[in-house]
Formats: structure tokens, C-alpha cells, sequence
């Protein structure tokens, strides 16, 4: 196979070979139980608290306010069930078109157990409207959750705005940031944030470990019920791996937000040079308020999985709509969400960038992307109109 | 696990002036102090040798079923009472024993509690009050050992 | 530190060397996610097929009835509420006294949701009896719950004489088998059993991955909802390192199962040790019907954390009562089910070895534990009574 470009962070990332280090003696030295009544096993606890401390720096928030979970969907349903269980008189959910299926899906669950959801519409550049917000808010909205920033786009929420309004209707305020963590600065402490959601494996940290933070104060239900792990708002036997690496991955992740701008001229690069260079492309969403490592483009008259497979040959991945959502045949509810053209919506295609891109690997992308593009527009039955 | 302090681990290793006072002379008392029972999980119980004279508590020695912490401060009660007046140890509280030990964690205060509590018995039997029970005490058992309830621990750690 | 003597494998377990190599080159070189639309993510996919079948393959079940999960806890979790969600008419749950906090905790739970729970009680070998099953028994009752092994006696309930029972009255049939599995063999093809559930790290897997299985025909609905990962039955990204270290595990566990008489020999000779050295100690449970690993003993007259302390000092590593609960001042549920005589029952340990003890260390153990249960006796105001 050629070196492969990875130009998929959004759907996951390399572990860092620090966080690796990190993580290895957990597995086979120090493999006790933090819960222990014995040095071996008690000794992790120490190591369970640093990570927390770590990952609590890179929210600006307190470790009593981090819970370790198994992922990003996990936590984002945690959240939410939390939020509801813990006022159960108010039976209205708040949320967005476009967030991720572990938000949507479960929503739609919801529904059908009774709880009324209101799904915020979206304009072109992706963004939702205030006034909408604000008229759908009652007295009996108990949760409102927007993402911090799409996994598809890159939109960023203005979520400290939405924030002041729903505070001031009472209602609990979850963000799913699984993709903002790492990318933006966050400060819990100034912040309107209830409950927010991050993932490991998004941050070079490995799957299968995610936080939920939940500001002090605000009602917790455990969404796993078991031991007393977590102060009792997780059960189940610690991931100390897991733990350790997000800790370490979130130290990295505060470092490498101050490089950040180096992720973004390497995107820019891209989206300019691929607008320059192809006829017939736009950037989906809004250019302004973005993710630095994301770029969304919508390649006119052809087909998206057409697409990745030929930039595949070339050893290069990159996705179109979530990683969660390709296994269908449906185009991005996402991107549908933004009223696209259709002869935009299935032929878009989503770059992602992390710290270990290259500059020369964006030029070969550069090099070989005209060709693939030209190739199926001339199969394409559109193309001539 | 909890998180001892050395100096808890050090006298729960080696607990000073364990077992019964057997001998006494001319002028001097001995009495106990039990708490706790089997059923329990934790028990102790306090010997103390008086002086009658001078009211001075000559020697003290433990007996301990029980956690760590509870044969640590057991232990750690037998050394702050030697040498002491009985009045002056009617005044020791549970915090001066888990202060010697450097603190305890916070769940496990009612093990200081206990040798507090035996103390109190003792010396109540040399005076020859009567003790009474923990009846009044409302809130959460904690330890249900002695009846002790979350907001009579509130009450003394702080 | 002294070289750690480690008889607490029912808490957790050191990661197989071989395992942890499986596991490796999912870390840093194949991250891929297997969702993904390009060679680089998709070949994952391949893996975690194989790693399916080795999991379906330890328990004589199918590739498709294996989910994957972060931990015990979530496999008891999500089964026993699938079992309700799918009989939603059927509001009664039967369990056990001496279930895991991950089934015991989540009933009351549902307790207070509404659901009448019936928990069975134990003899003092800590057996069922089959005529309290089914007198509980009703046209009403959505699942019944037993764990295949306790994880403090190591007792094994007659499962399969159980599901029988269970199945005459319709309801759905949910086993614990996070003690069991690698320990005893399983064959789904032949059980009773509906849902099942395993966890890594009891058998030399990483923590923070674990396994549900789910009979082929038996409706299931989801615990974390999200995206379409394990065919809808759990939402999340696959922690694809932690499931190729479970297939490895399972693969391991199915090989040793052929030798588990070497891990009981030990044990007996731990137990027979003890028991001709300490006067005034007993066994704890069903001498006869019990996991070949575990052995529970009662000291008389002794109090468990001290007893563990003292013997950590030595480097062994044993426990009282489950990793769960010895962060609580309560003894264990599961040794007071059994009628204990308080005596024994504040002073009982668990030993649990695995394939990795060697028999110096259990002659250092009986070297070394009459010198220390003496010392504390001597402490002990009840000694001379
Ligand atoms: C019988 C039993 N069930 C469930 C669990 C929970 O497993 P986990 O810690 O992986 O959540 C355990 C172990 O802690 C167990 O022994
Ligand atoms: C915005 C967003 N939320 C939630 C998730 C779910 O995270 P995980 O795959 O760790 O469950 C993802 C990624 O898949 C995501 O991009
Ligand atoms: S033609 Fe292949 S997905 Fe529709
Ligand atoms: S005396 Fe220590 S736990 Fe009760």
C-alpha cells in the first residue's frame, strides 16, 4: 500500500506516541484495581487523580467535576438522561439539526417515551437562530444540548451566547464538544456549560475513553449503574489505560492548542489550492466560523463515495459526512440540513486535519485531486448540462 | 484504598501498649471501657490504671477488633492518656486522636470516635456514672456499630 | 516494594503478554476507524470480525450474537434494561441476594421507577433455592437474573437448572458470567441462557472493554444510542484495540481452559494450608460447587482491612469482599446473604489466583499469614474469650 495521507481526524486519530508510553505499564505492571485494599492496586488510584487533573486543565474546570466515560456517545447520552432524570416534571429536550446520531438518535428515542423535541433549523452557513431558540424555550425545557463545533463542517456554535438564553430559562445546557476539545480554547469556569461531552479517541487518545464534565452543583444520575466508581456517577471497573492516556492526551492537546495556527494554514492551503485549481467547487458551512483542521467541499456532479475510493488508490482517506453516517446510503443530514443543491450535497467531501499533518502531504493531495475530480465528472451524466 | 498516613500505618504495624493490665499496686484502680461488639465489625476496649492519689492515669493499654485505623488510634490513645489527670482526658476528643495520627479519612473518623467513646466509659466506671446510650442520635447509622450516625460525625470532626 | 504476590484476580487481571501484543499495532499504526470509507479505516473492520469470532467462539455462540461493550457493568446494565424495554408490559424483575452492585444497584433502581424486584435468598452455601424461583415466577416477570459465579465464593449457581425453570414461565434470561468465563466452559449452543454477560479484564483483557451476548431472536434494544456501530446495539466508535486484546483473551481462555485444574490444585493446597496451620478459620460458601480459582476464608475474631494491610506489607494482594464495596464501611452483602456468624463474617478474605500464580508464591502465602492472623488476634479483645 502507498504511504497512506490521513486526512481523517475528524473520525478518529492516531494515538500519540507519548500517550502511548504513558498508557503502557498499566497493561501488564501496574494492572490493579484502583478500588483495592492493597498497595498494587491502590497505588493507580494516584494515577486516576493526575488524569483527571489533566483533563479537568484542559476545561478550566475542577476534577470533581470530571467523569471518565467509555466514549463520546456515552457521554452525550449520560448527559441528556442525567439532564432529564434529574428534573423529571419537564418533558421538552431543545437541540439541533445537525448534531452527531448520539444526540439525533437518541432524541428520537425520546420521542417515542413521550418527551416532545424541538430539532433548531439551520441556515446555509450552518448556523442556528436565536429567535427560533428563544421561542421554542418554556418553562418546561429541561435540557438544551448543541455541539460545539460539527464533526462535518467544522461550524462552530456560538455557545456561550446560546448559553445566557437558555439560562435564562432554567434549563440545564449540554454541549457535545467532541470536536472542539483540542481545537479551541475552553474555560469552564467563565462558562454557561452544564454537561459537555469529549472523546479520547479524537484527541490522540486511543477509543474507548471519553469525559463527561458536569459542573458542580448540577444533579447527576449515573447513566451505568454499578460499584461506587466515579463517586457513583459511572460504575464499572476503571479504564486505567484509558484514563492515563486521556489525561496525557489532554496535556498534549493544551500544549498544541498555542500551534494551532499551523493546522489552519495547512487547511487553508488545501481549500485554496483545490478551489483554485477545480471548477465547480464550494466550501460547505460557514468559512468564517470554523474549526481550524476542518474543510468541507462540495464537488458538483458526482458522487462522494466515488470519490473517496479514488482518492483511496492514492493512499489518501478522507470522508464524506460522519463516520457513523457512511455506513448508509443516505447523504449527510448534515449537509441536507444547510439546504445544499443537490448537485452539491453528494459529492461533498470532508478533510480533517490533526498536528501530525504535513505540508508536503497537502501537495500531493493537491496534486492528485484535479485528476480524480476530472475522471468521474467526465463518467458523470451531468457534467455536459 | 484508603489513604493513610504513614503515621497510622506505623501504629497500625506496630500498635503500642496492647493488651490487658493485669497488675497494680496499693492505691491504684483498675477499670475498662468497652464499645462496639462483634456483630458490629469493630469493638476496643480501654484498660486504664489510675492512680487514686493523684488521679493520674499511670497506664492504659487496648484491646482492638477492627480496621487499621481503629488499632491505630487505639494505639494512638493509649500514649496521649498515660501520664494524664482523669479530668484533663475527660476533655480528649476524637480530633486530638486523629490529629496525632497525622488525620484520618474522612469515613473513617468514627474509628477515633470509638476510642473517644471508650474512654469516656472508663472513666465514667471509675466515677461510677452511669452510661448512657446513643439513643437521642438522629441522621444516617455510619458506623452501625455504636449507633453513630452521619450528623453526630458532622458534629465532632468539626 | 516486596515482588507482588497477586491473589486478587477476581478484582482484575494482569494484561496476557500476548494479548497486549494483538493489541498494539491498533494503537499508533492501524487507528483507523472501521466505519470509514477508505482501505486505511476499513481493513479494522476485518479484525473486529475476527476478534467476534473468538469472543462467539469461548462461548459456543454466533458471531452475531456478540456485542461489544465497555465493561461488565454496562453488559449487566444494558441487558437488563433491553429485557424490560422489550416486554414492555411485564413489570417484575427476579434476582439474587448476592449479585454484583452492576445488577443489584441498577434493581433498585428500577425499584423506585416502578418495577417490583424479588432478589432470591441463599442458603449458607450460597445456593438458590429452586422453589422460591418459582413461586416468584409470573406471567409478569420480564427477567430473571443470575450471575453464573459469585465473585467473592467463587459459588456456581446450577445455571442451566435454573433456565429451565425460567423458561417454562416465559420470561427472558439474563447470567452474569463475568466470574465464569475462561474459568468454566460455556456453550451457548445448548444453554437456556438469553443475555449474557463478560467482561476483559477477568480474563487477561485490557479494563475498559467487555462483551454482551445476545440469542440470536431475542429482541434487543440499545443501552447507548448513537451510530450504527455493532449492527444498532451500541452506539460509539469501536474501541477497536480493546476488542482485538478480547478476542486475543478469549482465544487464551478457551486454550486454558484445558488446564484450569492446575489453577485449583493451587488453590487447594492455599486452602488446606490455611486451614491445618489457623485454627478457628472455615470456608466460606459451596466447598463443591465453586470456581476452581477462589477460595474465601473466615478468620475468627479479626476484622478483614487489617488483615489485608498486614499482608500487603508481604506484597500479597488478596481481598474482602468485592473491589466494589471495600471502599464502604458495610461488610459484604454477599457473605451476609449467607448467614455468616458475625464472627466470621467482619474477618473473611478472598484469595483468587489465576494462571500466572506459581506455587512459591502460594507457599509464601502460608509462609507468611499464620504469623500475621496471630498478631491480630492478639489485638483482638474477643481472642480470649
Ligand atoms: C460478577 C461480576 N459482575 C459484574 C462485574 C462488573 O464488571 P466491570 O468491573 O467490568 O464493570 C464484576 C467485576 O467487577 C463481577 O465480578
Ligand atoms: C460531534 C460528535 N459527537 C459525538 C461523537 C461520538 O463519539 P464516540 O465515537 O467517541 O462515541 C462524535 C464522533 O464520532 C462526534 O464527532
Ligand atoms: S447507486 Fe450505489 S449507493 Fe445508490
Ligand atoms: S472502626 Fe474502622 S471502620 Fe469502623
Amino acid at each position: 500500500m502507498t504511504n497512506t495521507i490521513y486526512l481523517d481526524n475528524n473520525a478518529t486519530t492516531k494515538i500519540d506516541e507519548d500517550v502511548l508510553a504513558a498508557m503502557l505499564p498499566y497493561f501488564t505492571t501496574y494492572y490493579g484495581n484502583p478500588s483495592s485494599m492493597h498497595t498494587f492496586g491502590g497505588q493507580i488510584g494516584k494515577v486516576v487523580r493526575q488524569a483527571r487533573s489533566q483533563v479537568a486543565s484542559l476545561l478550566g474546570a475542577e476534577e470533581s467535576e470530571i467523569v471518565f466515560t467509555s466514549c463520546g456517545t456515552e457521554g452525550d447520552n449520560a448527559a441528556i438522561l442525567a439532564a432529564l432524570k434529574a428534573q423529571p416534571k419537564k418533558k421538552h429536550i431543545i437541540t439541533t439539526e445537525v448534531e452527531h446520531p448520539a444526540i439525533l438518535n437518541l432524541c428520537r428515542r425520546l420521542e417515542r417515551d413521550g418527551y416532545t423535541v424541538t430539532y433548531l433549523s439551520v441556515n446555509s452557513k450552518g448556523q442556528i437562530d436565536f429567535d427560533e431558540l428563544e421561542a421554542s424555550l418554556t418553562g418546561n425545557t429541561a435540557v438544551v444540548s448543541v455541539m460545539y463545533a460539527n464533526n462535518e463542517t467544522g461550524v462552530i456554535f456560538p455557545i456561550e451566547q446560546i448559553g445566557q438564553i437558555v439560562k435564562e430559562y432554567g434549563a440545564l445546557f449540554h454541549v457535545d464538544a467532541v470536536q472542539a476539545v483540542g481545537k479551541i480554547p475552553l474555560d469552564m469556569k467563565t462558562s454557561t456549560i452544564d454537561l459537555l461531552t469529549l472523546s479520547g479517541h479524537k484527541i490522540h487518545a486511543p477509543k474507548g475513553i471519553g469525559a463527561l464534565y458536569v459542573r458542580k452543583g448540577v444533579r447527576f444520575r449515573p447513566l451505568l449503574i454499578g460499584g461506587h466508581q466515579e463517586r457513583g456517577r459511572r460504575g464499572g471497573t476503571e479504564n486505567v489505560a484509558g484514563i492515563v492516556a486521556l489525561g496525557k492526551a489532554a496535556e498534549l492537546a493544551q500544549q498544541h492548542l498555542g500551534s494551532i495556527g499551523r493546522e489552519k494554514i495547512l487547511r487553508d492551503k488545501l481549500e485554496q489550492g483545490i478551489l483554485a485549481a477545480i471548477p465547480n467547487t464550494a466550501v460547505n458551512g460557514d468559512p468564517d466560523n470554523r474549526l481550524p483542521n476542518t474543510s468541507n467541499i462540495g464537488f458538483k456532479f458526482i458522487e462522494g463515495e466515488a470519490i473517496l475510493l479514488s482518492l483511496d488508490e492514492y493512499g489518501i482517506c478522507a470522508s464524506s459526512g460522519s463516520a457513523c453516517s457512511s455506513g448508509s446510503l443516505e447523504p449527510s443530514h448534515v449537509l441536507r440540513a444547510l439546504g445544499l443543491p443537490y448537485s452539491v450535497l453528494h459529492g461533498s467531501i470532508r478533510f480533517s486535519l490533526s498536528r501530525y499533518t504535513t505540508e508536503t502531504e497537502i501537495d500531493r493531495v493537491l496534486e492528485v485531486l484535479p485528476g480524480v475530480i476530472d475522471r468521474l465528472r467526465e463518467l458523470s451524466p451531468f457534467n455536459s448540462d | 484504598m484508603w489513604d493513610y498516613t504513614d503515621k497510622v500505618m506505623e501504629h497500625f504495624h506496630n500498635p503500642r501498649n496492647q493488651g490487658k493490665i493485669t497488675e497494680k499496686q496499693e492505691g491504684e484502680e483498675i477499670v475498662t471501657g468497652q464499645v462496639g461488639s462483634i456483630a458490629c465489625g469493630d469493638a476496643l476496649k480501654l484498660h486504664l490504671k489510675i492512680d487514686e492519689e493523684t488521679q493520674t492515669i499511670k497506664d492504659a493499654t487496648f484491646q482492638t477488633f477492627g480496621c487499621a485505623s481503629a488499632i491505630a488510634s487505639s494505639s494512638a490513645l493509649t500514649e496521649l492518656l498515660k501520664g494524664r489527670k482523669v479530668d484533663e482526658a475527660m476533655k480528649l476528643t476524637n480530633k486530638e486522636i486523629a490529629e496525632s495520627l497525622g488525620g484520618l479519612p474522612e469515613e473513617k473518623m468514627h474509628c477515633s470516635v470509638m476510642g473517644q467513646e471508650a474512654l469516656e466509659a472508663a472513666i465514667y466506671t471509675y466515677k461510677g456514672i452511669p452510661l448512657d446510650d446513643h439513643e437521642e442520635d438522629e441522621g444516617n447509622l455510619i458506623c452501625r456499630c455504636f449507633g453513630i450516625s452521619d450528623t453526630k460525625i458532622k458534629r465532632i470532626i468539626r
